[in-house]
């Protein structure tokens, strides 16, 4: 795409303008293996950089060190069984997983959740943004070499899981969702309680905005580095919180609300038009304070009634095809599901954010310093089960 | 230009942290330096946690009421779950009826090292017989030592919570465990 | 409270022989910077900065954790000794050394007494700034013996920051030895001690009130010296797995952690003695012998104060970028430095 | 004062022996890193005899200066050019009798300087040099030659910038 080729051009040249070595003293090359073991690459993520002096010439990802096959799995796994593999794909935001892939099967066997089921759905939804999202906070400032920030997100992220795990019994896989509404409804107090968590959480998200977000140094650290311009983003197939960042007002969430009451709240997209590291985590940072805001607004009014509908208890899924997408903590996640009307679909295509949203990491890389490929690595923001799957 | 710089603000959340983890009293005994009240992290060996009630900790199994079905080895997505069973005549119910034929259970075994923690067992049970525990303390130095057999398995039995009351607006039937 | 002093261990000192008196020397020197180091440690790397994320640290070993740091050590001596088969075995195995020898190099210009000193001369400031300037072949030695793509890279980051920053730190210094016109750092006490601010000698004259420009800048300086945090661009966890001692392991790796810690300390020690008055507190006869006692405590205080605020930005503050951190050294440091320098000598001159 | 003259000699023979030994690694180890880090040996054998001969000022310098700086440059320089770990037999092999040439030739000049100025000079040691000893004769002795040299290392400094810029 030439639009991509000028501004990535452009942006080397503005990378390198100040700083470029001089080209006629031949240097060697060096190539460098980030990972598969590397701290900042969360799991087993290999980036593979060439480099001139400290300035990144080629980078290419490669990835598959942590494939475990969900797609084919699915194929051999009931419905039910289906739901606690896919909780495994983005097992920061576990619950999320499930949801798109329940509605996906929900849409073929022409169900739908009760409104009960539906409204604590959305509420474990955003919990799970948050406890995914809290982590990012911390994270960020330490690929960028603040240590404080992240243990500030693992203190408060527990409130959160702690929310989760009451609910679903699970803290981090909760197998939650069912097919038709959910396994269970909610034990007495949880909505006090996790009202007090979304209150530790607001007040997280202040410290970490005094913290991190003010600091000088991790603004200069982050401001200008790795700019996704929103084409080459949308091109890339980037989305979340990543496109969001570059200025574009897309979320799945307002856009189509499938199967989850976003529509019945007040509430923001919000978007930033830096197009850089910051900006990314400057979105992430009031997506979590949007996401509390969220929760509360559905704790108050949550319907009573059933949380399942009618099913069968052996669970037959009729002939079709669905796809179902979602806004994720990390992107946009869609299933697409084919049914032969057997007890095990026929073929699930899971389309995880992350994996689009490194697949930006060859262009972005290009001309920028080592130090600020952590900086990106950490803003795009990927989980390695969301990658590999 | 800020008034203060972001800096001076970040050392002030760090600073202020020590102050709070290290002072945590209120009123008179400010001064009084408490940090093991202060933070935020529990001394896990002296200090346990309590999970809640739902969490799912370690699979129980009520042998009375197993009739060794096979559902839930089924319907376990990594067949962790071992059963054998025989047939056995049982005294009829009523005096004077016909003797029974009953499943009698041989062997129930669960392997953790291979269990994905999912719940699936203990929700097609149609027959009462597996519970949740919350109790999370089961880790073994080898790896056999985690299965569990049914003399293990009936062990946790104990300590499975009565369910909790459900929130404001649930029409969910409260279930009853079988007492052991 | 004199005499008591008379028949103490100082009286017993002069009849020593030479060796005698150099065989303490050495104890003694080694003791100031593992102990301080130590106490640095566990103060601020396992206390402080647990409180600042709001957990405990180490609780286990020892009343309250306070034993941990032999344990481990106990850990680090029994690890293996790794060493990658391509690494240049002499230079990688020497490398701590030399990091660690211009530690303990460094100490001995440190005045904790009256009396209580190793060497006490004209070098002073001049030497230990020297002297520290050798960690850097042992940081290169590393970084390359390592024979590892990180280390490398770590080791010439180092190289490039510590050359950097050992300008401004040498330039503040300027400011404190013209005022102080010497270089001898026990005169450095007794000019802080002996001074008056305005005719008013209450608490001496500590060179930070008139030299703040100069602490500052010795300060962040020194924060890039020790490559802590705001600096850690050579070691940085996250991209470089600890720079150039990414490959070492055990015993070696300990000498390394030694070295930060007993660095920190020492360069700790020298800005206070530089700007704090070193062993002396006000309100106290500077000649009296009582010093000798109480300096080195009142020294230690000092360096845990001025530890506290190298941790503090450690452990806040993410870390700048290469470039940033140049910049900051070649542009704004050492241009205020040698400013400082210039207004001193002029005030100097007019006074 | 004698047992101090002996010290002084058995020390000067160990320090001699020392900077011969590395001097000699120097110019015939075949690794670039190596060489340089013998050389640091040399600079600070060098430095140990300026001790000895009471000049503290001057070992120190010798100490900051040489190994602080220009060894760490070299050093840098090396590692940034080329990092082939181990021996290469590329070095030390080519324009030996040169180099050679340019040794003997410097030895010489150095020792006749030496001979004709300190030949049957005693040095009499009796306390270290003072700093201000050293700085009074900088400016106002050889303030010229100081002046010079300061002028000298500046255009230096110059024409590098002029070379690496090429912009």
């Amino acid at each position: 795409m030439t639009a991509t080729e000028s501004e990535q051009l452009r942006y080397i040249a503005a990378q390198a303008a100040d700083a470029r070595v001089n080209l006629e003293i031949e240097t060697e090359g060096m190539t460098l293996n980030i990972g598969p073991q590397h701290p900042a690459t969360h799991g087993t993520l290999r980036i593979v950089v060439k480099l001139d002096g400290e300035q990144v010439i080629e980078a290419e990802p490669v990835m598959g060190y942590m494939h475990r096959g969900y797609e084919k799995l699915a194929e051999v796994r009931t419905y039910p069984q289906v739901t606690t593999l896919v909780n495994r794909i983005d097992w920061l935001g576990s619950f999320a997983n499930e949801v798109p892939f329940i509605l996906a099967a929900e849409r073929l066997m022409e169900v739908e959740a009760p409104p009960r089921a539906q409204w604590i759905r959305t509420i474990l939804f955003e919990l799970s943004r948050i406890a995914n999202v809290t982590l990012f906070l911390g994270d960020m400032a330490v690929q960028v070499g603040a240590i404080t920030p992240v243990f500030f997100a693992f203190r408060d992220r527990e409130h959160v899981l702690n929310q989760i795990e009451s609910a679903t019994g699970g803290r981090f896989h909760p197998n939650f969702d069912r097919i038709g509404g959910l396994k269970d409804d909610l034990p007495a107090g949880w909505v006090a309680e996790t009202r007090q968590a979304m209150v530790k959480i607001r007040s997280f998200c202040d410290q970490i905005s005094e913290l991190v977000e003010g600091n000088e140094i991790f603004q200069a650290r982050t401001r200008g580095v790795g700019v996704v311009p929103a084409d080459v983003g949308l091109s890339y197939g980037l989305s979340g919180p990543n496109i969001r960042a570059s200025g574009v007002d897309w979320d799945v969430r307002r856009d189509s609300p499938c199967g989850l009451v976003y529509d019945q709240v007040d509430w923001k997209v919000w978007t930033h038009p830096g197009c850089d590291s910051f900006a990314r985590f400057w979105v992430r940072l009031q997506e979590t304070r949007e996401a509390t805001k969220i929760v509360d607004q559905l704790l108050d009014d949550i319907p009573s009634g059933p949380t399942m509908a009618k099913v069968p208890r052996i669970i037959k899924v009729p002939a079709g095809e669905a796809y179902v997408e979602t806004e994720n903590p990390l992107g946009v996640m869609g299933y697409y599901v084919v049914s032969k009307g057997d007890l095990v679909p026929f073929r699930v295509k899971i389309r995880s954010a992350s994996f689009s949203n490194i697949s930006i990491v060859p262009w972005l890389l290009r001309g920028v310093y080592v130090p600020d490929i952590i900086t990106i690595l950490g803003s795009l923001y990927f989980i390695l089960g969301d990658i590999d799957r | 230009m800020k008034l203060i710089p972001g800096l001076v603000k970040g050392l002030a959340v760090t600073g202020a942290t020590v102050v709070r983890t290290v002072f945590p009293k209120r009123g008179l005994r400010t001064l009084i330096p408490a940090p093991s009240k202060g933070a935020d992290t529990v001394q896990y060996p002296h200090v346990k946690e309590a999970p809640p009630t739902r969490a799912r900790g370690v699979i129980a199994l009520h042998e009375g009421n197993c009739t060794a079905c096979m559902l839930c080895a089924r319907e376990c997505p990594d067949w962790c779950i071992y059963i054998e069973g025989h047939k056995e005549k049982a005294p009829p119910r009523r005096p004077g009826g016909k003797p029974r034929l009953v499943n009698k259970l041989d062997r129930f075994d669960i392997d953790y090292a291979l269990c994905m923690f999912c719940g699936i067992c203990v929700e097609v049970c149609p027959f009462e017989a597996l519970f949740w525990s919350p109790e999370y303390e089961f880790s073994e130095p080898r790896i056999a030592d985690l299965l569990h057999d049914k003399s293990r398995l009936s062990e946790w039995m104990e300590t499975v919570p009565d369910f909790e009351d459900y929130e404001t607006g649930s029409v969910a039937k409260k279930l009853k465990v079988p007492p052991t | 409270m004199t005499a008591v002093l008379e028949i103490a261990p100082f009286a017993i000192l002069a009849d020593l022989a030479y060796w005698q008196v150099t065989s303490i020397r050495a104890i003694a020197g080694l003791a100031a910077v593992l102990l301080v180091a130590g106490t640095l440690v566990y103060v601020h790397l396992f206390k402080l900065v647990s409180f600042m994320q709001s957990r405990l640290g180490p609780m286990e070993a020892g009343p309250y954790g306070s034993l941990q740091l032999l344990a481990e050590t106990g850990k680090f001596l029994q690890k293996e000794d790794i060493i990658p088969r391509r690494a240049d075995r002499f230079v990688f195995c020497t490398a701590p050394f030399v990091v660690l020898v211009s530690t303990f190099l460094l100490v001995v210009v440190l005045p904790a007494g009256p009396d209580a000193w190793f060497i006490s001369n004209d070098l002073g400031i001049y030497l230990a700034m020297a002297v520290s300037s050798v960690s850097v072949i042992g940081i290169l030695m590393a970084g390359w013996g390592s024979a590892s793509k990180y280390s490398l890279i770590g080791g010439l980051r180092a190289t490039g920051q510590l050359i950097a920053y050992e300008l401004p730190l040498l330039l503040a210094v300027v400011g404190v030895v013209i005022q102080a016109e010497t270089m001898n750092l026990q005169s450095i006490v007794l000019t802080q001690a002996e001074g008056e601010i305005f005719g008013w000698s209450g608490i001496g004259n500590p060179f930070i009130l008139t030299q703040f420009l100069g602490f500052a800048i010795f300060m962040i300086a020194l924060q890039a010296e020790l490559t802590q945090t705001p600096f850690d661009m050579p070691v940085a966890e996250s991209e470089l797995v600890t720079g150039y001692m990414t490959e070492y392991s055990g015993l070696r790796f300990l000498l390394f952690f030694i070295g930060e810690f007993a660095t920190a300390g020492v360069f700790s020690a020298i800005a206070a003695v530089l700007f704090l008055g070193g062993w002396y507190i006000p309100g106290l006869d500077a000649g009296s012998e009582l010093f000798n006692v109480i300096g080195p405590l009142v020294l230690v205080g000092k360096v845990v104060l001025l530890s506290l605020l190298i941790f503090w930005f450690r452990f806040t503050f993410p870390r700048f970028r290469e470039d940033q951190l140049q910049k900051l050294a070649w542009k704004y440091l050492i241009p205020l430095s040698l400013a400082n320098i210039f207004v001193t000598a002029v005030l100097k001159v007019l006074w | 004062m004698s047992d101090l003259l002996v010290a002084q000699n058995v020390f000067f023979g160990l320090i001699a022996v020392v900077m011969l030994v590395s001097a000699v690694r120097c110019v015939t180890t075949r690794n670039v890193v190596h060489a340089a880090l013998w050389l640091v040996l040399v600079f600070a054998g060098s430095a140990a005899l300026f001790i000895l001969l009471g000049s503290e000022f001057v070992a120190v310098t010798q100490v900051l200066v040489y190994i602080g700086a220009i060894i760490v440059l070299f050093l840098f320089g090396v590692m940034l050019t080329r990092a082939s770990m181990g021996d290469d037999a590329s070095v030390a092999s080519e324009k030996r009798a040169m180099a050679a040439l340019v040794a003997v030739l410097l030895a010489a000049v150095m020792g006749l300087a030496l001979f004709d100025s300190f030949s049957d000079t005693r040095l009499v040691i009796d306390e270290p040099q003072r700093f201000g000893v050293v700085s009074d004769a900088i400016f106002s002795q050889y303030i010229v030659a100081f002046e010079a040299v300061s002028v000298l290392l500046l255009a230096a400094l110059i024409g590098a910038i002029v070379i690496a810029r090429k912009d």
